[in-house]
This record gives structure tokens, C-alpha cells and sequence, in this order.
């Protein structure tokens, strides 16, 4: 990778949203902006404030609540030349689409022979906490990652999500933007100028010896968090952000193993069935045998969201139960 | 049984005069449908037992009047979007047929190197589309229709499908946000009256397909579908109209398939449709009906030489096709995706990520 | 901005004389909405700065009519399904309070041991379900409808939703599902104009929703929703039709949400609505015209002792509410699943199986 | 288990379905079936053929091509209690009624709290062959097994189907049977009378010490024909069919692969965050330990399906691929 210095600044996730999609349609008329109240000054958090007043309502589109076929417009406006972003305030939202999104978008690529194309963005945000509930906090990226011809990214920074933002709308696949809220406040270090973040290149948070932890989403700053606690323990972590779900940087998670000989997953989705099997799948595949401890899923309960404040905070994991997980495991090797 | 009649009691039996449009205009929208009737039954008689064909067909025997009158009315720019009854929309778009045939016998020369076979064919070239999950298409349509607006193209986004299609919310969403919108976009809707096996009155409260449309707030006009000529002017008007900036426009083709649902072989053993009813359909069939107009003397003189001409295409799509390979093995995961980004190779810059600092609280969102 | 006054064009200001039901059940009416505009006032303001109530809420001020007339003419075991604004309809179902702030408190004594919340509270001895996805619980309640006929109960279902679940597809599949079937199924959608921040114009090509019900085979009125007496009139005469057979019924009733779309803050910074837009429903707030329809002197009678009775079971709920035990660490699974199987314990036999046969050819379908 | 004898005869898979849906509506007014087409004579691959002859129009309801709104019906109805029994000719087709299941039935029981349920089934086939393609061949096993509050099985056998299908329409969850359309006319043994299979209880259909097989739905005819083949060259393979997908049976899956320390999973879906993941993953979090080589998935590939029969037989491995894998698997232990 060429890397080169520019100007940074601290943004929140929020911004550097904001930030990608102002570029995206700067650099490229083609892309717009579709979605529920998109036009206002409110702008989904904060994160398409701004661009209806720079660049009309032509270009950002508010919808009727209408998902199924704002989903399939998306996909008829990119096959015909335009790149739409289609925003979702919650991802549950987003299941009345899911015919137009497994039956036609994510195989027009595949069953046209590679000859058209529908290269969209669809940006879904996976709310958490404050009882948002069993209809708005769900998030499929098992599933989205499962289907091919759809390419997902996670992002866990501000730096991330502008980055893969700005790749996927310039790119030419439909793609799936999964976005924690419980990120929408944190900073980051943002370069001011476009760039991009890679599909299928993971990234080592902190570098570590002892337990290759692999942490996905909204739980990467309590992975490291818990990563930094353990340091303290003499326990030395190494903490592997995939970023992007499809396609994922199984080499990446594999080499970290076959230095750690130790695996943790911890994954905002519900246990069964979800990623984190498939973390844990692909790793045993290739290195399976270099492993000293079985591997460990730290995940959602395999439950929908309850609402009391009381059981949210059973329900989602914390660094506490993290680091517990972790110690325990490396004592099964006698550390 | 549904009383056969109430099928086109909205549209009538009305036939337009032949003087209605230039004499060679209806000539040669008699020999388009000709072609299409001649496509079908030639493979419809080649699907079994040889078995080569290895995909479910939906044959349009009977319906041959809009593809007919397309193949005349759409420009190369505009989109056409099928439903699993593709072959006429295919042909209507004026896609060639040795790629149609060599993607059904499931051959790397097919439109679609045999990925996709008859209820999923395109050809992106001449901008055709279809797929078998109903409305799907028709709902990628209007955001096809909201490009062409967008990029201030004088072009039309099409779609064709079954009053089936109706039955499905997001069409009934798709029809709404065109007119809101106002896009240049043709719903076509070939009211055949079933779907599979199933007759509107089972499915619907009311048989009126084009007040609903009126009621969303698209234009919609009802056809008598197996008159190629009110068909074809029909299509004509709206799409000027359509061109025009004046909106979509949905048209009620009321047809008939004379075939079976899906496949060659007869389906008329579950009795869902009268022999009454399909003789009273074969008797307005739309090739019988424009043959009748232009008269016997004109049909003897030119059917024999149409027949020549468009049996030797067929002859020549099934050898190409036969004669063409398989597809081989894959790379698998790359058919899903394309590998370039060329757009974001010239426009975005790389660089390394920092450190970001995980010691901030995450946001607990407040009432909403 | 949209002209305000479009908003109610379709039913009018038109409101009917006092005398069109019996002057108790006038009063009882009344004292219902000032119920539910007491519950909801007091819930906006225990919210902040407390942050105890840490759910999603949508209040309904300004929407009470309806609530206060289902509450009178529901029958026990009618189904009620309501949107994300479910307090009204709760409370229209006659389930009780306590619960309802219990589960707002997220407590273990709350309707659903806080589990739901505010949108997805649900009350199962009165049939009452909510939900916050939008058209949801409408479909489900046309098949509930279904089941009310198949077993000849003479009972209705009910679904309660505003205009933007009409946006929906799968809202006029619902329709035609239950004109198709004649279901027992009353629709109310309240067309408060906004769906959060967006006005019908931004999102409907036409903005006659009742029209659009016309086209799909359903009965549908028009009705001022700020008149609690037409509201009154309006359902209970569509409960009366519903209930002997008539099928079923769609009711638009036109009113305004006083309060934000979400939360106790304010959202007119966001300047979605005018002034003047709001200033016009305050002053055609249903309890203003009711209040002036009874008039200043009985009011001024009832309105204190109806207050403090109301105080005093808000009061009551609060302090239960905070009371109440949090609920305690679950095993999650089985929260999700019945455990057990009465019926199929009682009706069917338990076999070993034997060997099968992996030696068949496998089946290879045919053209379809 | 007790278990007794009863009166079986030989018949298809497809009959094993109809004997059931005609038994459950005997016994129970409250089933009815709601699906496109179901009232013809030809009745969805003869699963439902002489039911409307026998309960009437109004047990037997051909339906609108609305699925969303079908399934959302079918959870009214079960709420009102009814045991509908929705069918879908083709499993893609109920992607339009995402919603409907994943936000709405999956949760009704948990938001509830437990007071409410729907009792419902919904049929869901898998086309396979004849140039089925992309939109009807699709099987999501892998994601409604990872929704809390449903219910998943794949039976593979007229034995299972008839009673999985009677413990599912009997039960009171709402219940997925997805079944492979290529096994319609596979026959077995199969008691007349209603009888159930429980979920949760998978089956060892060849026992064996050498290696773990796992095989799902319509794979596993194809894994016992594999079997019995290697076999002859001395490798003995285990062949487990877990028959539901959730709950999961997998402590019979650890106890098996605690005896042969080797595991292959054999899944009709697609391989990237798949079933077969879970399986995999399911294992070694338990039982990794012993393990003598590293876990094998054998999958479709992560592609939609071609139509032309070259690349069908290209795309669906058969009993050759799945022998080679396991006789290379062994070979890694020096067998
Ligand atoms: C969403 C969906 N549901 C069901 C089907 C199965 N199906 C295939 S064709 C068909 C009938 C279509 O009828 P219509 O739309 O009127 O078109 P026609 O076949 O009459 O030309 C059905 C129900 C499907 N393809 N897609
Ligand atoms: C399927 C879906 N899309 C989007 C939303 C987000 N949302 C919540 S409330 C709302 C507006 C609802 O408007 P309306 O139905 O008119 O009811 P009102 O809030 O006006 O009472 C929207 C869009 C949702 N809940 N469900
Ligand atoms: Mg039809
Ligand atoms: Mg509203």
C-alpha cells in the first residue's frame, strides 16, 4: 500500500459520513442520495446534513416509506449510469427490500454474464441502546456477508467509514454499509481529502502475542479497550478489525493465529449462525491445528433486543465480560 | 369457471381499421408477430424429447401483438424490462436471435453465456432486462426511469408484465413513485387474466387493474391486446407522450395465453380454463384477427415468403446454438463480482489510518 | 411549505351538533381525551431530565378522538393492532395503565416485563398489539380477520396506523386480501399529513388515500378526526357493519399531531411545519371543540373533578411504575421460544425410523 | 425415545408432505394451508393435491402473489389461533415477506413476553437442476437458523418430512421446513398414522469411526452414497443428519466427532458465513482439542446458481468430490 501524509483532523463518525457523501457528489454527479428524510436539517444523524442546500433535491432524494421499492429505484438508476446511496435510519427498515436486494441486486452482476452492472451503496444503521428494541437493532451482516455479489463493510472508526463510504460509491459493486450508532459521536483522525479504505483488507488495531481477538463493528473500541486492560495482566492481545465482512481478510486472522495460537471473536450479532462462526470456521480450516485453546464466540445472546435498560446491559457484551472470557482462556494453558 | 367474457369486457373486442397506419406499417408488425409465433412453436416442438433445453420456459403463444409492436416503437436507448415471459420482450427489443436460442440450449455464446436461461435472459447491449420474481423488474424500472430523467435523456424506461405482477405492494409503490415524480416510464401490463392457473377473481377484489393506476395518479388507457394495430398505436401515443416529458403511462394489454403456463406440454388437464374459453381466444387470436384485416389474397401472397425468411433464422439460431460449447469451469466468486474500480483509482488517494483512541464513551442515543 | 389547509380539504372542519349521541356519552367521550392528553402531558414531562422512561416514545397530543371513542365501543375480544403511536390505542382497548408505564419504565411488572417499550408494547388479555414498523401490524390484522370469520366469532379486528404506512406495498395487498374475503377488519388510518417530517405531497402522487382504498374494493369515510362526535359516530358505525357481515372497512380520519414526531423535545427547529399550520390545529384541537360544544358552564363543572380523578391514577401508575422491580437476568433463549407442545403431546405417536434407502435416483424437475 | 412399531409402507417424500398437511387437518380445525396454487390438482409437486376436495375453499386458500402480506396474514391468523401452513413453490419467492418473518413472527412471542405466539409453518422449497437459476434455487438456511424465535428444519427423508412436518404444524412456534425439491420423489419408509419428530434431535444415519459427517438436506443421500462407497476402501464414516437447523443437535455432532476426531460438513447452501460454519464452528469451540486434522466444509460455491447444465454440474458437488475430500482428509493422518 502507497500511503501519503495529508492534513487530519479529529471528526466524528457522524461527520466523516457526512464528509465522504459531500465529496462523493463533488467529485462525481452520478451520486445521490435516497432515503426517509435525508432533506433535513436533522439529516440521519447528523450525516446527510447539508448536502440537500449544496446539491438539490434532485440529488437527495427524500422517499415515501416505501423500502421495497426505493431499493429496487436504486438499482434501476445504477444500472442506468447514476450511483445511489441509499440510507436506512434503522437496518431493520431495510428487510421490506430484501427482495430487491437478494433476487435482483446482488445477482444482476452474476447473471448478466459480468456485462451490467448496478454499483450502489446502501448505508443501514444498527441502533443500540436506550430501548430501541427488537425492530430497530438488528443487524444481518451474517447474513449480507453470506450472499454473493454483495460486498459489506463494518466500519469501526470515522477514519474507516469515510474511507469505505467514499470506495464503495465510486466502486463499482452493490455494496452494504453497516453503521454502529453507538459510534456516531466518537473521533477520530480524519484526512480532509478523499480516500479509500480497500475492501478485504482487515487491520491489526494493536499488535499483540498472546490471543489473536477478532472484533467487529461497534465492538472494536471495546475490544481494545478490554485489549489494553489485559496488557496490565501481562496478557498481550492482538486485535484484528476485519472492516470489511465481504470480502474478509481471512489470511490476515489466520497469520495472527498461527503467531497467537489463540482465538476470541467477539461480534454484535447474535451468537448461532452468525459470523463469528464463520471467523472461526475459516481460521480451524487453515490453521486449525497450530491452535492452543478451542476457540471462544463472545457475541449477542441468541435473543432478539430486549428493552429495559436493566437487560440491555445483560444483553450486550461488555469489556468486563471480555476480558474475563480472555484470562480464563489463556489460564487453560496454564498462564 | 369464470365466465370467459368478463375478461376483456373493459377493453371490448375493438379492432382498430387497417387504414389506421400505413399499409407496409401493419404488413410488417404481421410479420414480427409471425416471427414470434414461429420462434415459440419451434421451440416448443424442439423442448421435448431431445431435452436440451434445460430451463423453465414461459412460452407467449397468443400474446405476440406488444412484442411485435415494440420491436417498431423502442430506440436502442430505451430500456425494456421483462417479466418470465421474456422471449417477445426479448424480441420486441430487437435482441438477436441466435443469442437468445444458444442461452436457452445453455451455451457460452448465449446472451448470457447460459447463466441465466429464458425467465432471467438480458442483453445489455440493446438495454433488455427480465427476471422471474414478479414486479421485481418492474420495480428496478422506475429508478431506470428516474436516471433517464436525471441525465435529461429523451428516453423511455419500459416494462412489461402480468396483471399477476399487480398483486404484488411494491408495484403498486413503483406506480406511485413514478407519477410523483413524473418519469419517462411505460408500464405495460398484459392482463392475461391468470396467474399460472389462478383467474383475477381469486385474487382480487376488484378486476380493474387501470382505475387502481388512475388512482395513484398515472395515466393508464385499456387495450384490446390481440389487435396489433390498437396495441402498437397505443404503445405509439404513450411513448411520444412518455418522450415528451408528460410522465408514465400505464397501458392494459387484455390478451390471452394460448399456451400453458410454463414449459411445451399441455397444462389443460387441471381444467382451470374452459375449452370454451381458449376456442373463443383462439378465434381472436391476433395473427387470425390482422390476417382477416389485411385479407386473404394479401396473406397468400406474402405468408409463404415470411415463413421462408423466418424459418431460415430459426433454422440458424438452433445450429448455432447446438453447434456452439458449454460454458467451463469457474472461477466461481469472480462471476459475482466485478474486479475493477476505475472510478475510485482516479479519484480517491490512499493512506495509512492512525490510532484511533478507544478511551471515548460510545453514544447512548436519546428518544429516538 | 405545504398550504395547510389541504390537510383537512378532503373531510372538512365539519363537525356534527352535540345531539347526534346521548349528552352522558358526550361527556364520557370527553373525559376520555382529556385521559389520554393527561397520560401523555405528564409522560412528557417525567421524561427529562429523570431519563428514567429510555425507550422510543411517540405521543399522540392532538390525536386522542380516536382513542377515547374505540374505548367505548370495542368489545373485549375485538383485536386492536396499532403503530409505533400506540398509547391512544392502547388505552382505546381499555388496558391498564400501570402497565403501560411499568413497561415504559422498562420494569418487570410492566405489560411486557419490559421487553417492548413504548412501540412494541402489547397487551394480550385485551388483544391489544403494537408495533413500530410501519403497515406491520395492519397486515397481521387482516389475517386475525381471517381467523374471526373462519371461526363465525362476531368480533373485530382493528388496526390503527397513520398515513405513511400507506406508503407501504404490502398495505393494499392487505386490502384487496381483506375486500377479496370480506374480512371483519376496520382500518383507521390517521392522516396526521407527516410521516416524522415529511409531508403526503413529498411522498404520494395523489393524496387521496381513502380513493385509493375505493379502487382496491373497500368501504371507506372520510371523517374530521378532531370531532371526537363524528370520530364517534364514524367507528361505531363501521363496528356495526363489520360485525354483521358487511366486511370491511377503512376510516381516514384527518387530525394533526401537536407534539413532535418522537420524544419529548421540541422538533419545530427543524421547520417542517409553520407556525401558522400548528397555530390553526391548536385552535381546532378536538378537546377545545368538544370543550366549546359542551360549553364554558359544564365544563367548567366537570372538568376539575375529572381532572383530579385522572391526576390521581397517573399519580398511581408513576409511583408503581418506579416501584417496580427491574427485570432480572434471563435465560435468553427460552425467552424466545414456547418450551412446550400441548397439542402435538396429545396427538401424535413417536416412531424410530427405519433404514432409507440412499440408492434412488435423485428428482430432476421437469420444464418448471 | 419410546418408541413403538406401526403399519409403514413405501412412499415419496412429496406424499410423506401430503399425508401429513391431510392428517393435520384431520385431527386439528384449526390448520388451514395458504399458498399460490394450492388448490389445483396439480397442488405444488403434489403435496397438496386433494386437500381442497376434502376441507374446502376455505381451509385451502389459493392466494394473491402477495407474499409479504400471506405471511403476515399467517401470523394474524396464528395469533387468533389458527396453524396455518403457508407454502411457497419456490423458497425465493418469500423474500418479499422478510419482514413479515424476521420483524414481526421471529419476535412476536420474545416482545410479548411470552404471551402471545404464533403457531405457524411456513413450506419453503429449493429448487435444484434444470436450469432452475438464480431466483429459484435459492436456500437461506443459514439465516433463518440465526433468527432467534423460528424454527428450522431440512428434513431429507420422507420419514422426517411427514414427521417434522406434523410436530411443526401441531407445535406452537413458528416453524421453517425448507424442502429440497430434488428429493420429492425419494421414497422410504413411512407410518401411516400422524406421528412426530422432535427438533432438536438429529439422527446418525451410518455410524462409523473414522470421520464426522455432517451432511444437510438434500446432501444427504449423496453423503450415505459417499459412505457406503469408502467403505470399500476402508474408510469408515460417520454420517449425522441433524435434521433441524434450530434447535441443533450439537452434542450428538461433539460426541461423534470426540469418537472420530475428524470433521466434514456437507451443506447444500453456500459456503462463506454459512451453515456449515456454524457447524464447524459449533464443534471446536466444544471439542477442538481432539481434533486429528482441520475440519473440512464441502458447499456450493459462493456464487449464485447458473442455469446451463454444464455449470449446474459444475456448481452442486457430488458423491465423487465429497470421497475425494474425505479420502484426502485421512490420507493427512497417514491413513
Ligand atoms: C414473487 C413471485 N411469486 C410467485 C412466483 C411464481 N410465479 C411464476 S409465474 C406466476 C404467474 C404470473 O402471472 P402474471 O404475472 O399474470 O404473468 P403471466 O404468467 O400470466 O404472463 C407466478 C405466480 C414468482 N415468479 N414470483
Ligand atoms: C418500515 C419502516 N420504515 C421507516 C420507519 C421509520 N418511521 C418511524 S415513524 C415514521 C413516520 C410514520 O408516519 P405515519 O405512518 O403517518 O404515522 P405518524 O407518525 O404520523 O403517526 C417513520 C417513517 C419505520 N418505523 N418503519
Ligand atoms: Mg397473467
Ligand atoms: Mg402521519
Amino acid at each position: 500500500m502507497q500511503t501519503q501524509t495529508a492534513t487530519t483532523r479529529e471528526i466524528t463518525y457522524a461527520q466523516a459520513i457526512q464528509e465522504a457523501l459531500d465529496q462523493a457528489m463533488g467529485l462525481c454527479d452520478d451520486v445521490i442520495v435516497m432515503g426517509q428524510l435525508v432533506d433535513y436539517k436533522s439529516g440521519i444523524f447528523g450525516t446527510t446534513t447539508g448536502l440537500v442546500e449544496k446539491y438539490g433535491k434532485n440529488r437527495v432524494l427524500d422517499m415515501p416509506v416505501a423500502e421495497a421499492m426505493m431499493t429496487s429505484a436504486a438499482g434501476g438508476a445504477a444500472l442506468a449510469g447514476l450511483r445511489p446511496v441509499v440510507v436506512h435510519q434503522r437496518l431493520d427498515f431495510m428487510l421490506y427490500s430484501m427482495d430487491a436486494i437478494v433476487n435482483w441486486i446482488s445477482l444482476w452482476y452474476f447473471k448478466s454474464n459480468g456485462e451490467s452492472r448496478m454499483p450502489l451503496t446502501i448505508r443501514a444503521i444498527t441502533g443500540k441502546g436506550w430501548g430501541q428494541g427488537p425492530q430497530h437493532s438488528k443487524s444481518f451482516h451474517a447474513f449480507f456477508a453470506h450472499i454473493p455479489g454483495l460486498r459489506v463493510a463494518m466500519p469501526s472508526t470515522a477514519f474507516d467509514a469515510k474511507g469505505l463510504l467514499l470506495e464503495s460509491i465510486l466502486g463499482e459493486n452493490p455494496t452494504f454499509i453497516i453503521e454502529g450508532r453507538s459510534l456516531f459521536s466518537m473521533k477520530d483522525e480524519v484526512p480532509e481529502i478523499p480516500y479509500r479504505v480497500r475492501f478485504g483488507e482487515g487491520k491489526i488495531m494493536k499488535s499483540g502475542k498472546d490471543v489473536t481477538l477478532v472484533a467487529i463493528g461497534t465492538f472494536v473500541p471495546l475490544a481494545m479497550r478490554a485489549a489494553f486492560d489485559l496488557l496490565k495482566n501481562g496478557i498481550d492481545v492482538e486485535v484484528i478489525d476485519p472492516r470489511t465482512l465481504s470480502p474478509f481478510d481471512n489470511a490476515l486472522v489466520c497469520e495472527s493465529v498461527a503467531k497467537t495460537g489463540r482465538l476470541v471473536v467477539v461480534d454484535p450479532g447474535w451468537n448461532f449462525s452468525g459470523f463469528s462462526a464463520e471467523v472461526v470456521a475459516g481460521v480451524v480450516e487453515q490453521v486449525g491445528s497450530v491452535l492452543k485453546a478451542n476457540p471462544i464466540r463472545v457475541t449477542l445472546p441468541d435473543s432478539h433486543t430486549p428493552m429495559s435498560m436493566s437487560l440491555e446491559s445483560q444483553y450486550y457484551p461488555d469489556e468486563q465480560r471480555l476480558s474475563d472470557t480472555i484470562t480464563k482462556l489463556m489460564r487453560q494453558n496454564g498462564l | 369457471m369464470q365466465n370467459f367474457s368478463s375478461i376483456n369486457m373493459k377493453a371490448g373486442i375493438n379492432t382498430i381499421p387497417l387504414g389506421s397506419v400505413p399499409e407496409d406499417t401493419a404488413i410488417a408488425l404481421y410479420k414480427a408477430m409471425l416471427r414470434v409465433r414461429m420462434i415459440e412453436e419451434a421451440l416448443i416442438s424442439e423442448y421435448h424429447p431431445a431435452d436440451e433445453i434445460r430451463c423453465p420456459v414461459h412460452f407467449c403463444l397468443g400474446q405476440e401483438a406488444v412484442s411485435a409492436a415494440l420491436s417498431f416503437l423502442v430506440k436502442d436507448e430505451d430500456y425494456i424490462f421483462s417479466h418470465h415471459r421474456s422471449h417477445g420482450y426479448y424480441l420486441g427489443k430487437n435482441a438477436p436471435l441466435r443469442a437468445l436460442f444458444s442461452e436457452l440450449y445453455g451455451r457460452e455464446t448465449g446472451a448470457n453465456g447460459g447463466k441465466a436461461g429464458s425467465q432471467d435472459i438480458s442483453y445489455s447491449d440493446k438495454h433488455f432486462y427480465s427476471g422471474a420474481i414478479l414486479s421485481g423488474a418492474t420495480s428496478i424500472s422506475v429508478g431506470t426511469a428516474f436516471a433517464l430523467k436525471y441525465k435529461k435523456l429523451p428516453y423511455a424506461a419500459i416494462a412489461g408484465f402480468g396483471e399477476g405482477a399487480t398483486d404484488e405492494g411494491v408495484f403498486w409503490e413503483t406506480v406511485n413513485f413514478a407519477a410523483l415524480h413524473s418519469l419517462p416510464l411505460l408500464l405495460i401490463c398484459e392482463n392475461n387474466y391468470y396467474a399460472t392457473y389462478s383467474p383475477m377473481s381469486k385474487r382480487m377484489a376488484v378486476e380493474n387493474i387501470a382505475q387502481k393506476v388512475g388512482a395513484f395518479g398515472g395515466k393508464n388507457h385499456s387495450v384490446f391486446g390481440n389487435d396489433i394495430l390498437s396495441v402498437y398505436m397505443s404503445i405509439s401515443n404513450a411513448l411520444e407522450e412518455i418522450r415528451s416529458g408528460g410522465g408514465p403511462v400505464f397501458i392494459e394489454v387484455f390478451t390471452y395465453r394460448n399456451n400453458s403456463h410454463v414449459g411445451p406440454e399441455d397444462d389443460s388437464y387441471i381444467g382451470y380454463r374452459s375449452a370454451e374459453e381458449m376456442a373463443f381466444w383462439k378465434a381472436n387470436d391476433p395473427i387470425v384477427l390482422i390476417e382477416e384485416k389485411l385479407g386473404a389474397d394479401m396473406i397468400a401472397r406474402l405468408r409463404p415468403g415470411f415463413e421462408h425468411d423466418i424459418k431460415t433464422e430459426i433454422d440458424d439460431a438452433f445450429k448455432f446454438a447446438k453447434e456452439s460449447a458449454f460454458p467451463a469451469t469457474s472461477d466461481w466468486q469472480m462471476l459475482n463480482y466485478h474486479p475493477e474500480t476505475p472510478l475510485a483509482d482516479s479519484l480517491l488517494k490512499e493512506f495509512a489510518s492512525g490510532n484511533f483512541n478507544q478511551d471515548q464513551k460510545d453514544h447512548i442515543p436519546g428518544p429516538y
